[in-house]
């Protein structure tokens, strides 16, 4: 594998921190909406501008980390702020800011109560998000996962109402199960290697195992990490937490929990078992058609929804899946096209999920067949919607076009050509449940729209600059950060591995 | 749970005669607790009492040295037990004073 | 002064023993002296036990004789890592505990603080005797001052108090009898009372029904005192009766101390290879713990009264470390003496919670519990969610990572219905906590927002609050240097055949 | 049974009797070095005449011979002779317990400071014996209070 | 064989004191009783004590000569040391059985019954708040 040089650096740390420190601040200043409120937002460029210092480093391949003290025998509590975790955590704290923005005109919107409570398990959440693209090691990445799950429960439950409950508990069931099964995986790994450090190409593969007990190992992963990541059978979590307010739906179920996940399963794939492994034993036949199916089957029944969030919510379970697919790909291209795929699906959905917010905030409708006619008064949501749906779709000119070509690209390179089939009849799946909105909402005639008017700017500018960061992307990928070239080197990094 | 407390109580009476059988014959000078050294070559207490009692505390009375000075320690914690008894009936029993 | 420092194993058991009758004398007349006066001396013991830690970890185990008879002649005193460590966590929770209980002991118990905290220094100055000896007799004689007490104090307690106490007292003294009895089958072995010398013989007559028998004994006893599974009885309504200041001494040290004795016997006493070769003793507590995990924690769910659910979570949770000890390899070892410790602060900080609702709410009755007490008392409820995750073992708490290592123990030894036991109670455990935090954060729609104003702060006096605060907060630090704790000392800890 | 006995013969005969086991007891304790006996035995005769007495006359008589919750007072005394003894073996630069350090203050060989602290020793484990044996009487013969 | 029995009847006596105690607490219904069994179970055990503690030609242990260690013959007195440890579980057992007591007064001051069945149903009825 390349040597990386390793600098040892705080930067880390103080990125996880520094949202953690926001908290009791927020806590204190619960009185004063408006002081609450300025730290949310400065902390969150705080965190984005610290982790824009690491990317020329992870730019040039280079490894920042931070190791603590032990976590566990032989293990450290260790942050290491490798190309793949900056990517992430760069696209997590970026998004967070425009989060934040839009949260302030939702929740002053919608005069929602407990809005302290909410900031305070949001930073905790951003922590957590920035702690899992950073762990350096199977304990800490799990630290961090469970404490994401805990902080993520306030916000599920947060109107508080009967089937905000039941979905927080149906949550917990799932994530909870999800991180014990992800212990016992970790645990037995460490007895069968006695290291948990993730490694580029995999740390499993110095270990000379079988497939009896590699393939349970598999799973195990799978299990623990999937339910996050919504693979299909451990899906039916994602749905039912759309009782969330939009803003958590957002950034949680578009960016922060979900892509954990899958972030998870790229680690896994990529540093635990590495691809050499994967292919030997077939595990990535196991996950291809996992993914495969999760893709088609999600879009099915995306279409059959009316509630909007919930129809976005399986977009996003099958758009996951793509991801995952990428990383079983097991070719370079496949992984920069999963890698870039993370950052892309989550411009354009959390564009949609601004969009269904603002639309439920100013007309209090979340049904898509109300939706007739809302275009003429809503111009700006609802063209950054069409836009999101373009790219959802995988219609140039929009950023989804430049993933799922990538994507495209590495299925064939890695040999199975018939899975462009499912990327391309899943583009139309997605045409076919997200086009009618639009249309609908354009060119149909709407009733008990008089005297209604576009939505608070403090909820349409994030949406519309998230929906012309989607365009910008797709015109020109490299844009900013040069995140295409970030994302070949990750995926050369592990895909370029196998041997 | 009447079957239970039967089978508890025969289960128990069983177990007894059953190590009974094991133990060494009643008095017998060459048991162990007898002998001048434990199997491990480790000085036997009890030996060593009714050998050095007497020089160690110009005591005849083995019992009472073991009691009070070899194993006093233990003493004291009894004394402390029946202390503890004392106090425990005072608090469960005793009228509270007035303040 | 050096001198006496010289002593400084025998101290904590010493200056306990001799301020309960100090005690006793100089509040005779002025009970309100009591408390001050226990306090102080807790604190002093607590101070000489860290400083035996320390000073074990500099000089290695310690070996005091009383009267300086060398064993098997004399009682010694060993002063091991174990002894110093478990020493030392037992001091702590005490102190803490009985510094919050001065409010709760005056409502409960009123006209009776001078009898009271002289029994609970005996208490203490029992079990600091029980963890310390290290003579087979000596540990009979400082259980029965522990156990005493503890019936004493259970018994002080409400109208249903006293048949608890008296259950337990029965089923106490007959754990007792058993231990003696088990000796008594060792010593016609044997011919020693030293636990050392005792372990030097054995190897010797191996495989002999009366030392299995004996073993037997000594093991149906110390079930019964910690609690094990099928022998638990006693303990759900010792722990609901219980004055609070009581339940909250007891729970997290009274099955500490039985589960301690037998981890000292099976590893110290009998040695692990011995067991393993003649009876299944360790596999018996496996399944016994498994079983009690489970059954504890599946019976919690269904209780509506705080303690007593806290009480069958206390079943489930000493299974943990009945685990711990049976599974036998150094992670299980290590896990179980951490879970001592971790649950003793969560056990400790949950009933300390308990006691702050019945002093303010009047009860402590979960199906009562509505979201107006996180209005009225944040803090405890804060203290309280904090333990609650801990208990549940989620992260960065202490609960997760003393059952990492148990699970790491489990996977090592290559039990995996264990492992997935430690795993599946984790949930269980998150169902009946969950079930509080929910009534006692979330807010039924239908209760008007207004309602908001109408239930003022109503939180705990400080001297209730802050042992409360302190043991929540030693949960998170606990927690993230439990490693550190495993590698400094327990690391140290080396039963043979291990 | 708290009032006086009104039966003469059973009062005049406990008041005969008592003070001979207590001489008696007395005897058990100090002669335990040389005979079977010692600060157990003693003691609880010693309680076992207190407690005739109370059985015969009434505690408000025998409350003369030893006043009414001075018992727990006595034992806490007693347990603290046998401490006292033992850590004064400490102070004086020995072990718990280790007696012949008293020879430092008693002009005695050590063994013969062997032979008196366990003299010093059962006596404060008979007064214990005793003060307990009575106050468990006392108290269990006045039942709870009415809280 | 009489050799083998003669050295185990005594085990036996105890063993069968010890069944009995048992069979008290675990039996009888009524509290005093369940007591009575816990005395007698103590009672036996140090019986069973004491029985380990004999000696062929054995006196009591108090010694005679005085003549050194060396010339003290231990086959002559009996093994003091389990009678010592008898007198302090004597002393635990009046202990135990006090406290014991105690609580049984306090119990039947509050329910005036000592029988558990009866306790139990009166336990049953009384809904009492907890002590606050």
């Amino acid at each position: 594998m390349p040597i990386q040089e390793i600098t040892t650096s705080l930067t880390p740390l103080l990125v996880v921190a520094v949202s953690l420190g926001a908290v009791p601040l927020i806590l204190l200043s619960s009185r004063r909406p408006n002081l609450r409120e300025f730290w949310t937002l400065l902390a969150a460029i705080a965190k984005f501008t610290l982790v824009l210092t690491l990317l020329p480093g992870a730019q040039a391949g280079k490894i920042t980390q931070i190791s603590l003290f032990r976590l566990f025998p032989g293990v450290d509590l260790c942050l290491k702020a490798d190309p793949f975790g900056v990517y992430f955590a760069l696209i997590a704290s970026g998004l967070w800011i425009l989060t934040s923005v839009y949260s302030i005109g939702y929740m002053r919107g919608g005069h929602e109560h407990k809005q302290t409570r909410y900031y305070a398990c949001f930073a905790v959440c951003l922590s957590a998000t920035m702690g899992i693209a950073f762990a350096g090691n199977l304990i800490t990445f799990l630290l961090f996962y469970e404490i994401l799950t805990i902080a993520t429960y306030p916000l599920v439950i947060h109107k508080e109402t009967k089937t905000a409950i039941t979905a927080g508990r149906k949550y917990l069931v799932y994530t909870l199960s999800a991180g014990l099964l992800l212990i016992a995986a970790a645990l037995w790994t460490f007895q069968l290697t006695g290291t948990l450090d993730f490694q580029a190409g995999g740390f499993l593969s110095a270990s000379g195992l079988d497939g009896k007990t590699l393939v349970p190992l598999f799973l195990l992963f799978i299990g623990g990490v999937g339910v996050k990541a919504g693979i299909m059978p451990l899906h039916s979590w994602l749905p039912t937490a759309m009782a969330a307010p939009t803003p958590v739906s957002a950034l949680l179920h578009a960016v922060a929990v979900v892509k954990s996940g899958v972030f998870g399963v790229l680690r896994v794939v990529g540093f635990v078992f590495g691809p050499t492994l994967m292919k030997q034993f077939g595990l990535d036949t196991i996950l291809i058609v996992l993914a495969a199916v999760t893709i088609i089957l999600a879009s099915l029944i995306a279409m059959r929804q009316d509630n909007l969030k919930r129809r976005l919510a399986y977009s996003t379970i099958g758009h996951l899946s793509y991801i995952v697919m990428g990383a079983a790909l097991l070719s370079p291209m496949a992984f920069s096209g999963a890698v870039l795929h993370i950052a892309f699906h989550a411009f354009m959905k959390i564009t949609l999920f601004f969009t269904a917010g603002a639309i439920y905030i100013n007309l209090h409708r979340e049904n898509v067949s109300e939706l007739s006619g809302i275009g003429r008064i809503m111009p700006w949501t609802m063209g950054a919607f069409a836009l999101g749906s373009l790219g959802l779709a995988g219609i140039p000119p929009v950023n989804g076009f430049v993933s799922k070509w990538v994507l495209g690209l590495g299925a064939v390179q890695s040999g199975h050509p018939y899975i462009l089939a499912v990327f391309v009849f899943s583009g139309l799946l997605n045409a076919a449940y997200l086009f009618p909105i639009v249309h609908r909402a354009f060119f149909k005639p709407g009733e008990g729209l008089e005297g209604k008017t576009e939505a608070s700017p403090w909820m349409v500018a994030p949406l519309v600059v998230t929906a012309l960061f989607s365009l910008l992307f797709g015109i020109y990928p490299d844009l900013f950060f040069r995140l295409v070239q970030l994302a070949a080197a990750i995926g050369g990094q592990i895909g370029g591995l196998l041997t | 749970m009447k079957i239970i407390n039967y089978f508890i109580l025969i289960a128990f009476c069983g177990l007894l005669i059953y190590v009974s059988l094991d133990l060494p014959n009643r008095a017998d000078l060459d048991a162990v607790i007898n002998r001048e050294t434990s199997p491990a070559g480790t000085p036997n207490a009890a030996v060593f009492y009714t050998r050095h009692s007497y020089e160690d505390a110009h005591t005849p009375n083995i019992v009472t040295v073991i009691l009070a000075d070899y194993r006093g320690y233990d003493t004291m914690g009894e004394t402390t037990v029946i202390f503890t008894a004392g106090l425990i009936c005072m608090m469960l029993l005793r009228k509270r004073r007035k303040p | 002064m050096t001198h006496l420092l010289t002593n400084s194993p025998v101290l904590p058991v010493l200056i306990l023993l001799s301020s309960a009758l100090l005690g006793t004398v100089i509040a005779w007349r002025r009970p309100s002296l009591s408390w001050p006066f226990t306090i102080s001396v807790v604190a002093v013991v607590t101070a000489i036990s860290g400083y035996n830690l320390v000073r074990v970890l500099r000089e290695g185990p310690i070996h005091y004789y009383q009267g300086n008879w060398a064993p098997p002649i004399g009682i010694e005193y060993v002063l091991d890592h174990l002894s110093a460590f478990v020493m030392l966590v037992v001091n702590t929770v005490a102190l803490l505990v009985l510094f919050h209980a001065r409010v709760v002991v005056k409502a409960e118990t009123p006209g009776k603080e001078l009898g009271y905290y002289g029994t609970a220094l005996l208490m203490l100055c029992g079990f600091n005797g029980i963890i310390i000896t290290g003579d087979l007799f000596n540990l009979y004689v400082f259980l029965e001052i522990g156990s005493l007490s503890l019936y004493g104090l259970i018994a002080v307690g409400e109208r249903k108090a006293p048949i608890a106490a008296f259950r337990y007292l029965v089923m106490g003294t007959l754990a007792g009898c058993f231990y003696l009895l088990g000796i008594g089958f060792l010593y016609m072995k044997t011919g020693s009372l030293n636990m050392a010398d005792t372990a030097a013989i054995l190897p010797s007559m191996l495989g002999q029904p009366a030392v299995l028998v004996g073993l037997m004994f000594v093991f149906l006893g110390m079930g019964i005192k910690m609690a094990l599974f099928p022998l638990h009885g006693w303990l759900p309504d010792a722990y609901t009766y219980a004055p609070s200041a009581s339940s909250a001494l007891i729970a997290p040290i009274g099955t500490k101390v039985g589960a301690y004795v037998l981890l000292r016997l099976v590893y110290f006493v009998f040695g692990i290879t011995i067991i393993a070769r003649t009876l299944p003793v360790a596999k018996v507590i496996c399944w016994l713990a498994a079983a009690g995990i489970i059954y504890g924690s599946i019976l919690a769910i269904a209780q509506r009264e705080l303690k007593r659910m806290l009480a069958y979570s206390s079943i489930a949770q000493i299974g943990y470390v009945a685990l711990g000890i049976g599974m036998a390899n150094r992670w299980a070892l290590t896990g179980a003496i951490l879970h001592i410790m971790n649950h003793a602060f969560m056990k400790g900080c949950l009933f300390l919670t308990a006691a702050n609702f019945r002093r303010k709410l009047g009860h402590s009755d979960i199906s009562r519990f509505d979201w107006s007490i996180r209005k009225k008392m944040p803090w405890t409820m804060a203290a309280f969610s904090i333990s609650a995750l801990s208990m549940i073992g989620l992260p960065p708490m202490a609960g997760f990572f003393s059952k990492l290592f148990l699970a790491m123990g489990a996977v090592n030894g290559k039990h995996w219905i264990f492992l997935v036991v430690i795993l599946f109670s984790s949930l269980l455990n998150a169902v009946y906590f969950f079930r509080v935090l929910e009534k006692a954060y979330l807010k039924p729609a239908g209760d008007a927002e207004a309602a908001d104003g109408a239930c003022a702060r109503d939180e705990a006096v400080p001297s209730m609050l802050i042992p409360t605060l302190i043991m929540a907060l030693l949960l998170i630090i606990l927690g993230l240097l439990s490693t550190v704790i495993a590698d400094g000392i327990l690391a140290h800890i080396a039963p043979p055949g291990l | 049974m708290t009032g006086k006995s009104d039966n003469p013969i059973l009062s005049m005969i406990s008041r005969m009797i008592s003070p001979f086991i207590m001489i008696y007891a007395l005897y058990v304790i100090f002669h335990g070095h040389y005979s079977p006996g010692g600060g157990f035995q003693g003691g609880t005769m010693l309680g076992a005449a207190v407690i005739l007495s109370r059985l015969a006359s009434g505690s408000e008589l025998s409350r003369l011979l030893l006043g009414k919750g001075i018992g727990t007072l006595m034992g806490a005394i007693g347990v603290f002779i046998y401490f006292g003894t033992g850590f004064l073996a400490m102070l004086l630069g020995g072990r718990f317990l280790e007696y012949k350090y008293l020879a430092r203050i008693m002009p005695v060989s050590d063994a013969m400071a062997r032979n008196w602290g366990i003299q010093f020793v059962e006596v404060g484990v008979g007064l214990a014996v005793m003060g307990i044996m009575v106050a468990l009487y006392d108290d269990i013969l006045t039942g709870e209070p009415d809280a | 064989m009489l050799r083998f029995l003669t050295g185990h009847y005594g085990y036996w006596f105890t063993l069968i004191l010890l069944t009995i105690g048992l069979y008290g607490m675990i039996f009888k219904r009524n509290l005093v009783k369940k007591l009575i069994g816990m005395t007698i179970f103590q009672v036996s055990i140090i019986m069973f004590y004491l029985t380990c503690a004999a000696k062929f030609g054995g006196t009591v242990p108090v010694l005679i000569d005085d003549s050194g260690p060396a010339a003290v013959n231990p086959a002559a007195y009996i093994n003091a040391l389990p009678h010592t440890l008898m007198l302090t579980a004597i002393v635990v057992g009046v202990a135990t059985t006090g406290v014991a007591f105690a609580i049984v007064i306090t119990i039947y001051k509050r329910y005036k019954t000592l029988d558990e069945d009866v306790l139990l149903e009166r336990m049953k009825k009384d809904h009492d708040a907890p002590a606050d």
